[in-house]
């Protein structure tokens, strides 16, 4: 099933963010917050990559670039080819027709004072496509792919009167209006219930089978990735450190990091040790230079090597990359 | 960043912000219409001192030449001779500030006190009447004319009553009085001070009152006070513990905002009462075309303001241990 | 039976509204047990934290208990005075909050919060005995002492959940609540977090009310589950029985939507999962009926009495004998 | 209206009931915050008094048409040269050159409304537009628009007419609210720019600027619905301040010397040292003063506790 072999839609080279902090008019004393550090991964048409990795890891960073929220301070993202940072005018209005994210809250992914319609309708409105008439039936058509059935129902209907998993499911139909070809989804489904999680779930892959869309599916949840994604990479304090088809990555991790993520995934039944046990009791004060992120918890740290400098991507097998000296 | 680094950083902000002002005021006097030289040359000087005083402000100079006597002026304190003392402004004005100070100050810390105080009982009784009484007297004291309140203690308590003295802040007799002790002189001021004081602390308490008592409202639903009835305090040391010193914490920011209200008030309050400070200085100069008095005394005031703002930030900070600068 | 620690018996509690009292908890019955722990699962607003609420006599303003009684070490904590009911808090029944909840109050120091609880409940302890009694509890949380005068700001969100736990720790309570303890930390923190939680209790034998929304996480550290849906309880057994066996629809939909690590992924496309995304259920009937794909004309008519599956596993639907 | 005909997906119109629904949806939020409104006493008593003083506004012309003598500036009553008490001729007495109080009084409620009024609606369009502009740009444009923010709230806007008047002499009555107005935006500006700033990042605006909608757009559609209700409120608490630093100002002599504002009236009354004398002079203007302000602030109070809980609910909806 998972036998896409095509040309990397989106492709990230280096790309590095950094947050300062605390401007002022009156000299500048602020930190710097290395969000995303030399991050390079390639995405396939047609297939949903997975980005996991915990709060404040990058990986919602690295969505907020490839969309242009941001500009990366270094390194390069194309899209089909094309430099796509800091797109301006014409060219920027013909990226986001195919661009679309859906964000992680949706309490506050829509205008409280915009109807349904209105919401789901302004992408046709920015670029200008079709007549009043054809709007609405495509605001229809949207509506009905992210399963809010009869659509008509809801196209007056403003955001306050709906539940949650339904105002996720709007924010998709209006993601899914302009007919995208790629899709981010940052995790769309952290704030809802479990039962809702997993229609989401079942929805995004819908539209990956239906349309074709190719997804960047961005998630804290290994369960998630796991059951969604046909490739993950695994992303801590802004870098990558492991990357290969979500069976292997997951199911057979090799970084020590993702070993820990693994440890610590709660499954019932059974204990939850599965003895991989990658994770120092006391973490280890943070070397001055240059060294592995993962170095002050790994239990699997050499010393002399992890502190001294930081690993470089190596591939294990034509799929499978992991950063970590151990390899 | 330390306390120490926050403050010095205030200052040049301050120093940078007078700077400012000090050419807004400039630019202004040259932009009015009328001869700038009568404005600050006192009309009824000697030709030669007003020549002297002249070219000491370098008035007979070119425009950006002034612009930098003015500066320089400015800078050694020399802000020009008021026509009406007939005296360098500077000293007047150094005899006027502490009396500001003690009425302004005086009445920040009591009013801001007695809203912290009412407003927590009054949000801890809500809805019952001891709240409706306090919120609506709040509103209502807030929201009283500041200039008439004071003509109607004026004329109750000074006139009517006749408790306290109707203006000043001094009696001649006490202070002339070689025997008058300094408790004596003290009780003298306090005497004079009691009606402008509770005048202002009337106006202000008010708006303490309403922001403490909404303050303390939203504090009441913050998640630590369950945890503090949950580990089995009593409903006292909840109150008084966990719930207002959060909950004083916006007051001291309406206090840092309300500052510049609050030197309007002050200003009119001196005037009504004539208490001798900064901001009757300012009305009287302003109606006796005074206007070397007039710049000076505002360019004191706007720095009174904005070191008194640069205090309430600096208490903020020691109130506040998440705040560390 | 007698030995519960604590014995919930047909507990409802109600909110006030315009219309009049609308039942947030309704007739929820239920027993922990000495160093036992049950899990409450259900979904946002099905009445769990308003049962933990409710136990400690700690309910807003607009909602009281309607009926029913909570027996704790031979009392009632729905009649117990108000006074005694304080000296019961934090003493006997201690809490433990959401890790993203401001639990702690700000402006006092970590160790001013562990201190003022222990000496509440024993005024007559020096003090050298309660900085000594929250130098170990800090031992046993595993945090440096040192951190002890700092301000709970200071503090990342999985240290700040282990001062909660410490705090918790500190009068040597017989229960705890712990109400949605996890959420917001990350998977790493929270198994760190529930192992730390799952030890303290199994080693000193304390009983434990684990409030959640994710069952998996309540599978991980409960020896006994309880399932909840818009304010009843429907289903209540031990946590093998109601994972591997679930006797009530909306359980089987709950196990049903967790995710699980294996090497073959679910098939997404194939699930059948009944939606819980709409609307109240009609008042009277069974509260699932509107979402379940069994529901029948009989549900509509009154909730459905407890069947029992096995002594420890009983299931409140009327059509639990007919599944396997 | 055709709101709640949700399931009618057969409209022919579509345009018309776009616009339609638009309305509506602002209609019904306001009829949503008015029923809201209506349970708040303290919003109850300050549209009332509210409305008198409106009343007294629009009937200030009626006196001086009656007869000239009522005339609120220079209608003397030739039969009275000194202050006098009220009487039926003049309902509540004299000043001390003859001029009616009563008629005086009504011509200070539309000075007041004027002032404050205009004065509130020029520092409300600044502060919005300033505010929701740093809010949206960050950075520089923020740092320097605050930062002047700053500098003009912490400036005594009384003293600073003070010494323009100074400067320049009297003060026409217009060249007062536009001084009052451009002092009184910054506060707006900092509300309406935390609430920006908050908006800022929410996904609804990062959906629509990923959409590649214009920045005027996002500014127009997105962000201002979201501030308006907050502008409207503070719309309130400026008419006050305006009100009592115009009344101020002419209390100290400093005011439009060709109008009739209740400020003008307590200081014809202090000046002429009549205030021990003639209560029934002193009074009505000082009452007149702090009732409309505190009309104003309790409209505002009562707003704030009903946009409060929406605007928490959207907050803590997170």
């Amino acid at each position: 099933m998972n036998t896409r072999v095509s040309s990397p839609i989106l492709s990230m080279t280096d790309v590095t963010k950094v947050y300062r902090s605390g401007d002022s008019l009156l000299g500048a004393s602020g930190s710097r917050v290395v969000a995303l550090d030399r991050i390079s991964l390639d995405i396939n048409a047609g297939e949903i990559f997975g980005l996991v990795g915990e709060s404040g890891s990058g990986k919602t960073t690295a969505s907020r670039l490839i969309v242009g929220l941001e500009t990366p301070d270094d390194g390069r993202i194309r899209f089909d080819g094309k430099d796509i940072v800091g797109l301006k005018g014409r060219a920027r209005r013909e990226f986001t027709r195919q661009v679309q994210v859906i964000f992680q809250d949706p309490y506050q992914s829509l205008n409280a004072h915009l109807s349904i319609f209105d919401a789901v309708c302004e992408p046709l409105v920015i670029h200008g496509i079709g007549d009043r008439a054809s709007r609405r039936t495509r605001v229809c058509e949207a509506l009905e792919t992210a399963e809010l059935t009869p659509p008509e129902v809801y196209l007056n209907r403003y955001p306050h009167q709906l539940s949650g998993g339904q105002r996720q499911r709007v924010a998709i139909a209006r993601a899914m209006i302009l007919e995208p070809r790629f899709l981010i989804a940052d995790e769309p489904t952290s704030m809802l219930d479990a039962s809702i999680s997993f229609q989401i779930f079942r929805l995004l892959h819908r539209l990956r089978e239906t349309f074709g869309v190719t997804m960047l599916f961005i998630t804290h949840s290994l369960a998630a990735a796991r059951n969604l994604c046909d490739r993950v990479g695994v992303i801590y304090r802004g870098r990558l450190v492991e990357l290969g088809t979500a069976r292997e990555t997951i199911m057979h991790p090799r970084h020590p990091y993702t070993k820990a993520l693994l440890d610590a995934h709660p499954r019932y039944g059974g204990s939850n040790h599965h003895g991989f046990g990658t994770l120092l009791d006391v973490e280890r004060p943070r070397p001055e230079t240059d060294h592995c992120l993962f170095y002050p918890r790994c239990r699997l740290a050499v010393e002399n090597t992890c502190n001294l400098q930081a690993p470089k991507m190596k591939n294990l097998d034509a799929a499978h990359r992991v950063s970590c000296f151990l390899f | 960043m330390g306390l120490k680094r926050f403050i010095i950083r205030r200052l040049v902000e301050i120093a940078v912000i007078f700077f400012v002002i000090m050419t807004l005021l400039f630019v202004l006097f040259r932009l009015a219409p009328g001869d700038p030289v009568s404005r600050m040359v006192d009309p009824s000087m000697t030709p030669e001192d007003a020549r002297l005083l002249m070219a000491s402000m370098g008035l007979d100079q070119p425009v950006w030449t002034q612009y930098l006597y003015y500066l320089k002026n400015a800078a050694t304190g020399n802000l020009g001779v008021s026509f009406h003392y007939g005296e360098p402004v500077t000293h007047i004005l150094m005899n006027r500030l502490p009396n500001t100070i003690l009425l302004f100050t005086t009445s920040i810390i009591i009013s801001a006190l007695l809203g912290v105080f009412l407003g927590k009982i009054a949000a801890w009784k809500r809805g019952e009447r001891t709240d409706t009484l306090m919120t609506i007297g709040a509103l209502f004291c807030h929201t009283l004319f500041l200039p008439w309140l004071a003509l109607i203690m004026i004329w109750f308590f000074a006139y009517w009553v006749g408790w306290f003295p109707i203006t000043g802040m001094v009696s001649p007799e006490v202070w002339i009085d070689p025997d008058a002790g300094f408790m004596v002189k003290a009780l003298d001021v306090l005497h004079h001070m009691a009606l402008p004081l509770m005048t202002l602390v009337l106006i202000h308490f008010g708006s303490y009152l309403l922001v403490m008592r909404s303050s303390m409202l939203e504090t009441l639903k913050d998640d630590y006070i369950i945890t503090a009835r949950a580990k089995g305090l009593d409903e006292k040391t909840i109150r008084d513990h966990h719930a207002a010193p959060n909950a004083a914490l916006p007051v001291v920011t309406s206090v840092g905002l309300s500052l510049a209200f609050s030197i309007n008030g002050g200003a009119l309050t001196e005037t009504v009462f004539t208490w001798p400070g900064l901001g009757r200085e300012l009305v009287f100069s302003v109606s006796h075309a005074d206007y070397p008095l007039a710049q000076a005394s505002f360019l004191l005031i706007a720095i009174v303001v904005l070191l008194a703002n640069l205090v309430v930030d600096v208490l903020y900070a020691y109130l506040d241990p998440r705040i560390r600068y | 039976m007698t030995t519960a620690l604590l014995e919930v018996d047909n507990l409802s509690i109600g909110y006030r509204t315009a219309t009049g009292i609308n039942l947030a908890v309704d007739g929820v019955s239920f027993q922990v047990e000495r160093g036992g722990s049950l899990g409450l699962v259900g979904e946002s607003g099905c009445g769990k934290t308003t049962i933990g609420m409710g136990l400690m006599r700690l309910l807003a303003s607009n909602a009281r208990i309607v009926s029913g009684q909570a027996l704790f070490e031979g009392e009632d904590l729905t009649t117990v005075s108000e006074k005694r009911m304080r000296q019961i808090r934090w003493r006997r029944i201690s809490m433990i909050f959401q890790a993203a909840m401001n639990a702690l109050n700000p402006v006092h120091r970590v160790e001013d919060q562990i201190a003022e609880a222990i000496m509440t409940h024993e005024p007559d302890l020096s003090n050298h005995a309660v900085a000594h009694r929250s130098k170990s509890l800090f031992d046993l949380v595993k945090i440096p002492e040192s951190r002890l005068r700092d301000y709970p700001h200071q503090f990342s969100g999985g240290m700040r959940q282990r001062v909660i736990i410490a705090m918790a720790l500190a009068c040597n309570p017989s229960l705890i609540i712990a109400d949605e303890p996890t959420t917001a930390l990350d998977v790493i923190v929270q198994n760190q977090i529930l192992g730390a939680i799952g030890t303290f209790q199994k080693e000193m034998n304390i009983g434990m009310i684990f409030i959640s929304h994710d069952l998996a996480v309540v599978a991980d550290v409960c020896t006994h589950i309880g399932v909840m849906h818009a304010g009843s309880l429907v289903e209540y057994g031990l946590r093998q029985e109601v994972l591997d066996c679930p006797g009530h629809p909306y359980t089987r939909m709950l196990v049903g939507s967790l995710l699980t690590l294996s090497d073959e992924p679910a098939d997404l496309a194939g699930l059948v999962c009944p939606t819980v995304d709409n609307g109240p259920a009609m008042s009277g009937g069974c509260p699932v009926q509107t979402n379940c794909p069994n529901a029948t004309a009989a549900c509509l008519r009154g909730q459905a009495d407890w069947v029992a599956l096995s002594r420890t596993h009983r299931v409140r639907c009327k059509h639990a004998g007919e599944q396997s | 209206m055709s709101d709640k005909n949700i399931s009618s997906p057969t409209r022919g119109n579509t345009s018309c009931h776009a616009a339609d629904r638009h309305r509506s949806h602002w209609v019904e939020r306001f009829l949503d915050g008015w029923s809201v409104y209506r349970k708040n006493t303290i919003g109850r008593i300050g549209l009332t008094l509210l409305g008198l003083f409106a009343l007294m506004a629009l009937v200030s012309f009626i006196p001086q048409w009656v007869s000239p003598i009522y005339h609120p500036m220079t209608g003397v009553d030739p039969l009275i040269s000194h202050s006098t008490g009220p009487s039926m001729r003049h309902w509540l007495g004299t000043d001390y050159i003859g001029r009616d109080i009563f008629s005086q009084l009504l011509a200070g409620a539309r000075i007041a409304f004027m002032v404050g009024i205009s004065s509130a609606l020029i520092s409300i369009l600044f502060g919005t537009s300033i505010g929701m502009v740093a809010g949206y740009a960050g950075r520089r444009t923020d740092l320097v628009l605050m930062r002047l923010a700053d500098m003009i709230m912490v400036m005594p806007t009384l003293l600073v007419v003070l010494i323009l008047s100074a400067l320049f002499g009297q003060l026409n009555i217009w060249v007062i609210v536009l001084v009052i107005a451009l002092f009184r935006w910054p506060g707006v500006a900092r509300v309406i720019r935390s609430q920006t700033l908050s908006l800022r990042h929410r996904p609804f605006i990062e959906a629509a600027r990923v959409s590649g909608a214009s920045h005027l757009r996002i500014i127009f559609r997105h962000i201002l619905p979201n501030v308006m209700p907050l502008a409207l409120l503070y719309m309130t608490f400026r008419v006050t301040s305006a009100i009592i630093i115009e009344a101020a100002l002419a209390f100290l002599g400093f005011g439009d010397p060709g109008t009739v504002s209740w400020g003008m009236m307590l200081q014809w009354v202090w000046k002429t040292g009549h205030m021990f004398q003639a209560p029934y002079w002193l009074l009505p203007p000082g009452i007149c003063i702090s009732l409309i302000t505190m009309a104003f602030y309790m409209t505002g109070r009562a707003m704030d506790d009903v946009l409060d809980p929406r605007l928490r609910k959207e907050e803590t909806q997170a």
